[in-house]
């Protein structure tokens, strides 16, 4: 299959799943947004049918405005040498409860590691996802860390302290009337 | 390449092989640190006189390891870019990146190729440091990573705005520059690295780099509110300040081989407050007036940029003005002594627009001393601000200098700009125009009036002959650089280091000015004796000699009473760090007491408005 | 009679040694311990990956006595090099007071001192000096071979001076660091080493080895228990 | 709260128990845990524990600026750190619409084949030490310190090189760089058989390597391995090659394969790239001084440079696998998002997890080497 066939394949793909939109980006790569109630049989025509064995990685975007997160399904057809990256958008919850989403790891097994990781970082739950428990922060208690909504230089702030410095040099140019003026966290940009 | 053939075991004796590794070069490198690489990246250095402080290292800095510590016993001079702070380095957050380097203005920090520091549990205060030429451990020889042309991570050249060709522009008084573009605008405000330098430099301390920032997010309304927190006058000062905040500006360097351009701040300025509408200006200067009225009444003498800034202060405060102006129109000398092509009215009527809109009045054609007596003003008001500016020029007094056809240059400006009061036409300003003149003096008032009569010879006449000279030597001069460029490409003729000593007359007409050459215009000690090498002599010839060397204020319409009440320092009025002068009830502003400039003068009403309001506060 | 872990421990405080070659043998034992450095280096962080060079042919920490060593049990120096993650935090101070004393931490990169480049991360632990004592640090992120041997050098020379004694603070103001580690882990933080039991046995006890963070761990401390375990023939 | 890995587990009622490896144990690359069932010396299944050195580096990034960005990002997988500041260049590039001048091109595949020899040289040794030969791990690590030096020269620093830019790279090569670099790929080829004679044909390691940790082709394709650990299955896949990046389409190399797919096949596809990576900077030294230009295209001030909106995918070969990062710009002047998939995310968890079963004990660790397993990637 190459990148003709497979163009000729994504058209007919638009006939036979709804709400799909297909934007050719380059010559290997594919963006193609579709609902979240499709994504699933849309990976499993492209695994099945178009040759798009691989999947790179699952994305996940917090997009707290919308009330949304993206997910991000990227997927190469070795034989078609082309990048699909699948973008889809599912409700956001809060903090303190899971977002939902089904696995697809029937369908692709390195799903499993980036949906874990997602689980983790952004609290959404895959339903029949084999591994749904912590594995990086095993002993994090926290909100999920990469929402948007978790502050984290102020968590640092508030769990951390710094390093105490008092040179002797620091300490004369103080007896001088220097001494420290600006310090990085007042001009963070 | 070889391929593999792992079937193959080999002799017995293949071990033996390894026999031949006793011979070989060993690879142990001697005990102690090796020479590190010619741009290694090790611990700091930095030239703590090339240092400006402008913390952009702090900045750039990813790691938050950049402590600006204030060295008292250096430079701090803000006006020309310099502070005395310097950075001190947490070796306990530092990763030697580098970025520091590649983005420092000055290229005062710099890496040496030292890496080894160890230190004991309990030292660990050492990982704190403020480098310097010598590094960390002040034995450091070798540079490592510093900044070339390459890795120079600055935009140091300016947009470049579109202006009039120089044939376009010399018979006419139209507007030089186009101003920026919006793109243009976003791309010169992106070049800022918000160090703050023009800020500290500006004297009405204009919040430069929040309205650059604004700019650049695209946000031109909120730039036009910053810069209304501290300037009445930016139209006018997006145009003819200045712009020391340039001169101070970190990215005004001149040591670098790639050259460095400051930001254009003045035109940024000018954009913003062209890019929003003027009644939305007028809702943001009257965000801020306050709903409470005090009762208190201000006159003030003088409608120039001192007079109103006040007054735009003072009406926001909720105290009544009433200003006074001799001539037709407000503006003071930006209307009057700027020309047109720098400063079109329109403009300047935007501002003067901007403050009456607030309340403001305004009582044109009224000279006090003559139509009104300042006792008079004592009497009905509960304070006077005297801005009445500098409005005549000094003279060379050399001989010849009292003919009818040497002029000051303030003078013929004025009635330059009075022409404009009543006809739009820019043909006839009123005086006759020579074929040929000669200005002294170096400053932007001998540009302007060299280049405004320049621009009438060519309409009259055709062509351009007028020559500016001036004592001091051409990189001296006061003048603005774009200003001198500018002169010179319209054809004026500059002529640097020359003393004028007498203005030569025949059969009663000017005829030109004998001038010498000046070796030197100040003594050891700092002060003003110029020495003239008498064997160079040169003659301009002209028929108008202008005299541009300075401006004074006219203080007869104070009364004798009141000048004998006041105290004076070297003809100029006494006057406190806020404007008050030794009458409780007169404070002065503006030119007429800090020199011509329109930013000091705005600075100065700022003061006054102040201090005025703090004195009327206590009495009440 | 105290107890390290379950190991009962014949403890005689308060009896100090009377030997008036004492000081000339500690010398000597500081000698021979600077020259045999066994280095059991937690991989916590990207410093690692300039230790094999410094191990190895090139750099050759093995001419100064320094080895690798793979169980904390039998090492003198505990490298932490680099940033400690929180999960990771934990198992440095397990292996930590697992390692027998007189033990030295060296401290490498800038991560340990304050932060590092990890100095926003809500997962690193930022100043390693308040979970552990440190004996060494040094500088770089990550320092080269050359400035890691270095380091070990002025470890040697202050073990032969008689001066790296970072350890005992452990022992002296556990309290202190108890409270660190119980900050960062929760209040139920506990490890299988009994250090105030081991502070008995070395006669380091102070006032500040006990307080309330040493309350808090006798309130749940629980003795282990050694899992039977079966093996097949 | 104690940590749950510090002693043995047994399992109550069966001769099966749990065994901890890690997160500090010679056998395992870096600081990562490995928890096995065991019956005997027999693996029964194994899971792994990561997040030793999770730093949330994507948190990290969306916090600072785009240019700052480029100090953190190598520190994702320390021993090839250049595909990591190359591919987050790529992105920025790819969203700015960004040209790098074809200067720069060359000196990124300059470092990029570089880093990978080094990268691959330290392998060699790591995975020789785990079936108990050291004196590989000596030679890999003296010679890959004889990279270092030139990368030292290159960019002025040893491991972490933040050379590369969004837009180019930050200087141009050093007067003479090509020369060294030269003497090195010369010393380099004299080193091939002694290599060859002290591993790879070495009948202690060949027999201690081969069939072990066997994956087949069709297994590699269901669990996603890639970059050499897919090769060494007999796919002729290779990012450089099938989705070329920078100037790699100009190159000639070949794609190294082998079919058994064991511990064997995977050190010696690695053996052969390393000498293709020897053939590219033949060519690179061969073409670079004809290719004149600047080395990187200007960017805006790197304090208020927003990137415009968009995202982008960009994927290069790493020594370890496919590196991908995903990157998504609001406009703002920092990234909104960015998304690592580390080259080894699968090898070191998923992967090894199914090679392990059945093994015996004494190969997990080789077989965690010989994935070239590297435990930042998976943590970030």
């Amino acid at each position: 299959m190459n990148c003709e066939e497979i163009n000729l394949w994504l058209d007919t793909l638009l006939a036979e799943i709804e709400e799909i939109e297909v934007t050719r980006k380059s010559e290997r790569r594919v963006r193609v947004d579709v609902p979240a109630s499709s994504l699933p049989a849309l990976l499993e025509l492209l695994k099945g049918k178009a040759s798009y064995v691989h999947l790179s990685a699952i994305s996940c975007v917090d997009w707290p405005d919308d009330e949304e997160f993206e997910l991000v399904y990227h997927c190469w057809s070795y034989e078609a040498k082309s990048l699909l990256s699948a973008h889809t958008r599912i409700p956001r919850n809060s903090a303190q409860e899971f977002a939902h989403y089904v696995s697809v790891y029937d369908i692709y097994k390195p799903a499993a590691f980036f949906e874990r990781d997602i689980y983790e970082m952004y609290g959404i739950y895959f339903e029949s996802s084999p591994y749904m428990e912590k594995f990086i922060l095993t002993e994090w208690n926290g909100p999920p860390p990469m929402r948007k909504d978790f502050d984290a230089e102020q968590y640092v702030n508030d769990t951390f302290n710094w390093a105490d410095y008092h040179p002797q040099w620091l300490q004369e140019l103080e007896e001088d009337g220097g001494g420290i003026a600006v310090r990085p966290e007042d001009i963070r940009l | 390449m070889k391929k593999i053939k792992y079937e193959d075991i080999g002799s017995i004796l293949n071990p033996l092989k390894n026999l031949q590794f006793f011979a070989r070069k060993p690879v142990t490198e001697p005990l102690g640190p090796r020479p590190a690489a010619e741009i290694y990246r090790g611990f700091h250095l930095n030239d703590m006189e090339k240092c400006i402080g402008c913390s952009t290292c702090q900045k750039i800095c990813d790691n938050a390891a950049i402590t600006m510590v204030k060295v008292p016993h250096l430079k701090n001079d803000p006006v020309n870019g310099i502070r005395n702070l310097r950075p001190a380095i947490d070796y306990g957050r530092c990763c030697w990146c580098a970025l520091c380097v590649d983005i420092c203005p000055v290229g005062a920090i710099e890496l040496s190729r030292e890496y080894v520091h160890t230190c004991n549990g309990d030292e660990v205060d050492s990982y704190f440091m403020l480098p310097q030429e010598k590094g960390m451990h002040g034995t450091v020889e070798e540079k490592g990573w510093t900044k070339t042309e390459t890795n120079d991570l600055l935009d140091r050249h300016r947009q470049k705005m579109g202006e009039m060709a120089p044939e376009e522009r010399v018979d006419n008084f139209d507007e030089i520059v186009d101003g920026f573009t919006p793109e243009q605008a976003v791309l010169e405000a992106s070049r800022c690295v918000q160090c703050g330098m023009c800020h500290d430099s500006c004297p009405t301390h204009m919040h430069a780099p929040e309205y650059i920032r604004a700019i650049w997010k695209g946000n031109v309304e909120e730039a036009v509110e910053w810069m209304y927190e501290t300037n009445p006058f930016s139209h006018v000062c997006g145009r003819v300040c200045t712009h020391r905040c340039e001169t101070a500006c970190s990215l005004n360097q001149t040591g670098l081989p790639q050259g460095s351009e400051p930001i254009a701040i003045r035109w940024l300025k000018r954009y913003a407050m062209d890019a929003v509408p003027h009644e939305r200006i007028k809702e943001i200067a009257a965000s801020k007036k306050s709903a409470t009225r005090t009762g208190k009444k201000i006159a003030i003498i003088g409608a120039g940029p001192a007079g109103l800034t006040a007054a735009f202060d003072l009406i926001k405060q909720g105290h009544e003005v009433q200003v006074f102006e001799a001539l037709a129109k407000a503006g003071g000398m930006t209307r009057y002594g700027i020309p047109y092509y720098r400063l079109p009215d329109d403009i300047l009527e935007r501002d003067v627009d901007v403050i009456l809109s607030m309340g403001v009045k305004i009582q044109y054609n009224t000279r006090i001393g003559k139509d009104i007596a300042m006792e008079q003003l004592h009497k009905d008001y509960d304070a006077v601000i005297l801005a009445i500016g500098l409005q005549s020029g000094r003279s060379t007094r050399i001989p010849g200098s009292d003919h009818k056809d040497v002029h000051s240059a303030v003078e013929l400006l004025r009635k330059i700009g009075s022409v404009r009061d009543d006809i739009k036409a820019e043909k006839d300003p009123g005086f006759e125009i020579p074929r040929s003149a000669v200005v002294i003096g170096g400053g932007n008032v001998a540009m302007d009036i060299g280049r405004s009569l320049a621009r009438y010879q060519k309409q009259q006449y055709g062509e351009v002959n007028m020559t500016i000279t001036a004592i001091d030597a051409m990189e001296n001069f006061p003048a603005d650089d774009v200003e001198i460029k500018e002169s010179l490409e319209e054809g004026i003729t500059i002529i640097p280091s020359r003393g004028p000593q007498e203005v030569m007359l025949e059969n009663g007409r000017v005829k030109g000015l004998r001038t010498w050459k000046v070796i030197s215009v100040f003594d050891d000690d700092g002060r003003f004796a110029p020495q003239y090498d008498e064997s160079d002599e040169q003659l301009f010839e002209a028929e108008m000699v202008i005299e541009a060397i300075g401006q004074m204020a006219e203080t007869d319409l104070l009364g004798e009473e009141l000048t004998e009440q006041l105290e004076w320092q070297r003809g100029r009025i006494k006057v406190t760090e806020d404007g008050a002068t030794s009458v409780d009830w007169l404070w002065s502003a503006g030119d007429c007491v800090n020199g011509p400039d329109v930013v000091h003068a705005v600075a100065d009403g700022h003061r006054v408005a102040e201090s005025i309001n703090e004195a009327l506060s206590v009495e009440r | 009679m105290s107890k390290i872990g379950n190991i009962p421990v014949n403890a005689q405080a308060g009896k100090k040694r009377t030997n008036p070659l004492a000081g000339v043998f500690d010398e000597l034992v500081q000698f021979c311990q600077s020259r045999s450095m066994f280095m059991l280096h937690y991989c916590t962080g990207c410093g690692a990956i300039e230790l094999p060079p410094a191990m190895t042919s090139r750099f050759d920490m093995e001419r100064l006595g320094i080895q690798p060593m793979v169980t904390p049990r039998q090492a003198d120096i505990l490298l932490v090099t680099g940033y400690v993650s929180v999960k990771t935090l934990k198992r440095v101070i397990l292996t930590y007071e697992q390692m027998q004393s007189p033990k030295y931490v060296i401290g490498i990169c800038s991560c340990t001192v304050n932060g590092g480049m990890y100095w926003q991360s809500y997962a690193t632990a930022k100043v390693l000096n308040e979970y552990l004592p440190v004996d060494v640090y040094i500088a770089g992120c990550m320092p080269r071979p050359e400035a890691v041997i270095e380091g070990m050098r002025r470890l040697m020379r202050n073990i032969e001076e008689g001066k790296g004694h970072a350890w005992k603070d452990y022992f002296q103001r556990y309290d202190y660091y108890l409270g660190n580690q119980q900050h960062l882990f929760g209040d139920d933080w506990q490890t299988p080493t009994d250090i105030i039991g081991e502070a008995r046995h070395y006669g380091l006890e102070t006032e500040q080895t006990y307080g309330e963070h040493t309350r808090i761990l006798e309130q749940h401390q629980q003795p282990l228990e050694p899992h039977k375990m079966r093996i097949k023939f | 709260m104690r940590p749950e890995n510090y002693q043995l587990v047994a399992l109550p009622n069966s001769d099966e128990y749990e065994l901890f490896i890690g997160p500090n144990h010679p056998g395992i690359e870096g600081n990562y845990a490995f928890k096995l069932k065991l019956d005997g010396d027999r693996v029964i299944s194994g899971k792994a524990d990561a997040g030793y050195l999770h730093r949330g580096f994507e948190k990290l990034m969306e916090g600072r600026l785009w240019i700052q960005n480029l100090a953190i990002v190598p520190r994702i997988c320390v021993p090839d750190p250049v595909p990591m500041e190359v591919v987050y260049s790529l992105t920025v590039e790819d969203i700015e619409k960004m040209e790098v001048p074809l200067r720069g091109q060359w000196i990124r595949v300059m470092q990029l084949e570089l880093s990978r020899i080094a990268s691959h040289l330290f392998t060699f040794g790591g995975h020789a030490a785990t079936t108990g030969m050291y004196t590989p791990s000596y030679w890999g690590v003296a010679d890959r310190d004889l990279a270092l030096d030139l990368f030292e020269e290159l960019t002025g620093g040893r491991v972490y090189h933040i050379y590369n830019i969004p837009g180019g790279v930050r200087r141009d090569i050093p007067n003479g760089f090509l020369d060294r670099l030269s003497d090195y790929l010369d010393y380099l080829e004299t080193r091939q058989n002694d290599y060859d004679n002290l591993l790879f044909t070495n009948q202690v390691f060949v027999k201690r390597a081969r069939n072990v940790g066997v994956i087949n082709q069709e297994q590699a394709l269901e669990w996603g391995v890639t970059g050499p650990n897919l090769r060494a299955t007999g796919l002729a896949f290779d990012v450089r090659r099938d989705d070329p990046y920078l100037i790699y389409n100009e190159l000639d190399f070949e794609i190294p394969t082998q079919t058994a797919g064991d511990c064997l096949a995977r050190i010696l596809v690695r053996r052969d790239e390393l000498f293709q990576s020897v053939r590219i900077l033949r060519q690179i030294i061969k073409h670079l001084p004809s290719v004149k230009g600047p080395v990187r295209a200007p960017i805006p001030n790197p304090l208020a440079w927003n990137v415009s909106m968009g995202e982008s995918y960009c994927r290069v070969e790493s020594s370890k696998g496919e590196l991908a990062y995903y990157t998504v710009s609001d406009g703002g002047p920092k990234p909104y998002r960015v998304h690592v998939r580390g080259a080894s995310s699968m090898h070191a968890v998923q992967v090894l997890e199914n090679m392990a079963v059945g093994q015996r004990i004494e190969d997990i660790a080789q077989i965690m080497f010989s994935l070239d397993a590297c435990p930042p990637e998976v943590d970030r």
